[in-house]
């Protein structure tokens, strides 16, 4: 499990909290619950049982039946519902468990949500959240183990975030549910139990731009999400070697902050893209064409991509650890950029 | 007629008069579309509601003003019956910007928040969750309105129906569902995608309480509607009514209607439910041959406006193509 | 039981003493399985059958070897019951390459082609659909077989689950549809997930016979199971098949089971299906305390020696990553 | 309507007739139903209503209802269906109505038909050939008018393509049918009506390799589907200016041919890719990475992206037209690719 070693310096005299990343999650959530009587989460199993991932255990007593609703095994349904109560007034969390089963929802998000507002000739907007675990990693092979964020980027309409560490865990929901449209927000389940410190007043963070969670002159890697922690660890193992990696988190997969990107390959001339999803058709490509749209005539080399192997994910250990974007081969592919 | 609650409606001679203008409203703009359609004025895909008005406008006289509405792209007739207007209507199905959809929508995506008319929706099912959801907001912000939720007998056959019948029979959530069974979806007859063709036994499945009616009769449907939207307003959970009626033109403008007879269509023509209100208003003296002709001089005054309204509306320019996509923020 | 056809099994020595031993192998099986989790040997997630034994077992009575399975990620017990071998059942609970899916799928994914057994698949209702395909396949090259579809009560509120029962229906394919109310899906119990908790209701609206049987009651399943198979095998469609049974163990291996008493599970322990035949083998004289010393002892060394089996197969090499992505090409 | 001027040149001696892409399909369709029991094809509307685009008229008549096989609207329950059935041993063509529809079904296609033949460690393959209509560009607005191939692309264990010629709409079919595995087929609504001469003996044509619809030298255009005749349109127009472009018709969106589109851009050192989906995410955003990571060294120019702009497709056709791929956009691209 990663230590939240990237989170914000602490500020003098700001009093710091334990926390893990699904403490955070659901203490954004119960912030949420508790500010806006609009708010209500809505999912399967995010009260009786407690949430498959433990994010919203205790909810239930806290707030109640109709504020932490177990929906019936429906995803088209509760997120169609969900889309419909945002039009409705209220300001939904909607929890679809995971990614995997999000095909099922798939058209209420892309046909709904994302283009009423635009259909309607912006008479209505959708304020709805939708929170999805993402990622592989725990042996849950094939139809379990989905990193879909790029078809999820690729839908207008919507904004897409991946929060990766305990501070955009605790404070881009709220900003989230402030957004006029619908959101996505994926947690990679490797990073629920990631433990760490936090401000105790910590709270809403800006979704606007891409963080740099490391500064380095050498060469840039751009990545988001779980594939954060091992991009890290890959930038201190490089540090062994002397070369300083910038370390980009992407943060909100729609829309891209180029801004922050470009400026840094701009310095470093080189980049790195880390991402879960399968190469093939990957936010890892989209993030390529655009450093070669935007930074073509300052790169000295080819722009790599880390991503997930194109199999679907095997159950095995070593061969899912073999599938998905490890530190050696980070490593690796900063070295190749370098030229080393 | 199933419930107990049934109530006929009030018969008056203007309560006719208007359930019968609001009907040819409906049939004299979609001619007009038709024909626009030909001279290419509208594009993309146009269904007409020709021969199924009464279901839209008999449903409408159960709802008010603070009620929702959902509809497919099927949608003209209860777009008008609602309430919106028929300029930006026109100008809507021209793709002009003072369409009630700034144009970006079309024939098959109306809306109007004016009227709580949420669409205007080309996903076969795909309005049916959104109902649910906008009577569960209803609910959990303690207003007493109701949401109407149309949909033909082939979105029956989807998931979504599924799902979100038993969503809205479980949370007892005030939807009224309106099956428009027509028959036929594009060209699939009811018994060649139902296995029960009797659409009121899946509603009962889910415990929600159904009626069928006639839904050539503007005056049963009405009746059925108040009945059942009496009952949501009671606290009695969603209602289900299934209106059978016929769509007299062909599925859109590209159909050859190769899977239905001639000789059927005609049959379900005589049934014509402007023709038959008509007829019975005649025959028990609450209409007479001047209201006729006055409504069609105003409906013609009315429709010729909108398509002037329409004419005259102005293409959205192209430096606007990227606007409404998402919200735009206040500065800060 | 509400078929006509219903035949009780023949309750002879030697078909009792088998239903207890497959009920039994299962359980010893899984039981072990939980060990090996904890130990680390078996990883992702571990959905348990104990308590549910009855339904598979008595279900497979009435298949042939022609005929087709399709189970959901809760599925050892089908797959044994079945005659999917255990060495490689255990050795795919290990990703060992000697496992029945090459190690690749894991407990939610066991295939076997010898047996037709179709998985072995983790998203809930997605089985549904691929048993109406196979049984469509059969019917269309003319063969008698039959395909059981096995998934739980929560599937029932997927769309899937409508969309696939009405085809089967409409096309009277030969689906014999078994639902597993185990009253939970995850930690949310049927009235929650369900406006009409009858699931028999569901079969009808699709014009599905349907039987509810004791779940618990290995003998009634099989009985009901048989004369679902019969019926279908008599050409008159797919039949569906309510078990009421119930999961002894937490849904998977993180559920702390807030949602349920331990009193409630205490309850229907007392239901323990193979405790029951055992009792009742006993009381008739069927069954001997032998016998089931025997059954265990025999029971005991196979399931060590899947566990010896598994624990001497190999990893599949890395260099293999991308094998059975897609199917290899013959060099032309 | 384009006219069909890059099929291959007639071969001495061959007949040739007439045709237009719709009767191409629907020749391809029969044959492949006359050729073999085990194939039917299924979706809504295929039979008493002569399918949705007309594809399908006639084949009611000639093969009966077991075979041409009216759906009911169940688009995951059809869908799974012809999975099922192509393991149980059919060779089922699938038709959902058009990619818009396709949501609904698309966990079937990934969670069942990609992973089928992996997760049973090679047991059992899934021969099932889905062809869906795609695109934009009849004014149907924002839910009609989607061209989703590169979430397609994404999937590791089915092949996607895109015929985009007479002679692919009618050869491809009959290759995708003998492929042990899923494949989709992308019929471009625009093409439908595109007529032109086959050869009189067209048939079954490969599914590996991209073409090289038109020659040149000065850079490459890399596309597919309806994008590939604006694209040729656009190297007309360019070869007035006396730039002769090189024009790549991907065929097949997955696996890629990365060869064919290497060693074009290799002699020309520069491209655009033209890719009827949303910017972001899009198929031309892989084909642009591609590119740098395999000719980095060899490129003298920035790759360029002509794409749909990242709205939802509007219903006026002014709006709609400035929102897809057209020729004086991939001129300008062109151009610009070569710093004019
Ligand atoms: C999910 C989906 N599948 C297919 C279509 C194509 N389609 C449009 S209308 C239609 C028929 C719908 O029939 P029905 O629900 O009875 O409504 P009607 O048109 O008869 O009013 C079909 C198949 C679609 N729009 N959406
Ligand atoms: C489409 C989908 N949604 C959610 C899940 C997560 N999930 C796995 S099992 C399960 C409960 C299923 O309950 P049921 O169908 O009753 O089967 P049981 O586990 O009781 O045997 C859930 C919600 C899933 N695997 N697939
Ligand atoms: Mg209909
Ligand atoms: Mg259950």
């Amino acid at each position: 499990m990663p230590a939240a070693s990237a989170s914000a310096a602490a500020a003098p005299g700001v009093a710091r909290i334990a926390t893990t990343y699904r403490e955070a999650v659901r203490a954004a959530i119960r912030e949420a619950l508790a500010r806006d009587p609009r708010t209500f989460i809505m999912g399967e199993d995010v009260g009786r049982y407690g949430g498959c991932y433990a994010v919203t255990k205790g909810l239930l007593d806290e707030f109640g039946p109709e504020r932490i609703r177990d929906t019936p095994l429906s995803e088209s349904g509760f997120v169609g519902a969900g889309i419909g109560a945002a039009l409705g007034g209220m300001r939904p969390i909607v929890e679809v468990m995971t990614v995997n089963f999000s095909m099922l929802c798939l058209d209420q998000i892309l046909n709904t949500a994302a283009t009423l507002r635009h259909m309607s000739g912006g008479q209505f907007s959708v304020p709805v959240v939708i929170r999805m675990a993402t990622g592989a990693g725990r042996q849950l092979a094939a139809q379990h183990s989905h990193s879909l964020e790029n078809w999820y980027a690729h839908i207008p309409g919507i904004r897409v975030l991946a929060p990766a560490t305990l501070e955009d865990a605790r404070g881009m929901l709220a900003t989230a549910l402030a957004d006029p449209d619908p959101v996505v927000i994926f947690e990679n389940v490797m990073l629920y139990n990631m433990a760490g410190e936090i401000a105790a007043d910590a709270g809403a963070v800006d979704i606007d731009r891409a963080s740099v969670r490391r500064a380095g002159r050498d060469l840039s890697l751009v990545t988001y999400g779980g594939s954060l922690w091992k991009t890290l660890a890959a930038a201190d193992e490089l540090a062994r070697e002397g070369i300083e990696a910038e370390v980009i988190d992407l943060r909100t997969l729609r829309p891209l902050d180029d801004a922050t990107i470009m400026a840094s390959v701009r310095r470093t001339r080189r980049a790195v893209v880390i991402d879960e999803g399968w190469r093939t058709g990957s936010l890892a490509g989209e993030i390529s064409a655009r450093i070669v749209e935007q930074c073509f005539w300052s790169l000295d080399a080819p722009i790599g991509r880390v991503c997930t192997a194109e199999v679907p994910i095997p159950y095995p250990k070593h061969l899912e650890d073999a599938a998905l974007p490890q530190v050696p081969a980070i490593v690796a592919a900063a070295r190749a950029a370098l030229g080393r | 007629m199933s419930t107990a609650r049934e109530a006929k409606p009030h018969l008056t001679r203007p309560h006719v008069l208007a359930l019968l203008r609001e009907m040819l409203r409906i049939r004299r703009f979609e001619e007009r579309c038709a024909e626009l359609y030909q001279q290419e004025k509208i594009r993309g895909f146009l269904h007409l509601y020709i021969g199924e008005e009464a279901v839209a406008v008999g449903v409408m006289q159960a709802l008010l003003p603070e009620d929702a509405v959902v509809a497919t792209y099927r949608e003209h007739g209860q777009a008008l019956a609602r309430g919106v207007a028929m300029n930006p209507l026109m100008a809507e199905m021209y793709g002009k910007q003072e369409g009630c959809s700034r144009g970006r929508g079309g024939s098959m995506h109306v809306f109007d928040a004016a009227t709580r008319f949420y669409g205007g929706n080309a996903i076969v099912g795909g309005g049916l969750p959104l109902a649910v959801g906008l009577a569960l907001a209803d609910r959990m912000q303690n207003r007493a309105n109701v949401t109407a939720c149309f949909f033909g007998e082939g979105a029956a056959a989807e998931g979504e129906f599924h799902e979100s019948m038993n969503l809205a029979a479980l949370w007892r959530l005030p939807v009224l569902f309106v099956c428009e069974n027509n028959l036929y979806a594009m060209g699939t007859a009811l018994a060649i995608s139902e296995s029960e063709t009797d659409i009121r036994a899946k509603a009962q499945c889910y415990r929600v309480p159904s009626a069928v009616v006639d839904g050539m009769d503007v005056v049963a449907v009405e009746a059925a509607a108040r009945a059942a939207v009496a009952a949501i307003r009671a606290g009695e959970g969603p209602q289900f009514l299934e209106c059978r009626t016929y769509r007299f033109r062909a599925h859109s403008m590209f159909d050859a209607q190769l899977y239905r007879s001639k000789e059927e269509v005609e049959r379900w023509k005589e049934r014509c439910p402007i023709a038959q209100l008509s007829a019975w208003g005649r025959s028990v003296g609450l209409v007479h041959d001047a209201d006729i002709a006055a409504m069609e001089a105003e409906i013609a005054t009315e429709v010729q406006a909108s398509v002037d309204f329409a004419e005259a509306g102005s293409w959205e320019p192209l430096s606007d193509l990227a606007r409404d996509v998402t919200t735009p923020r206040e500065a800060a």
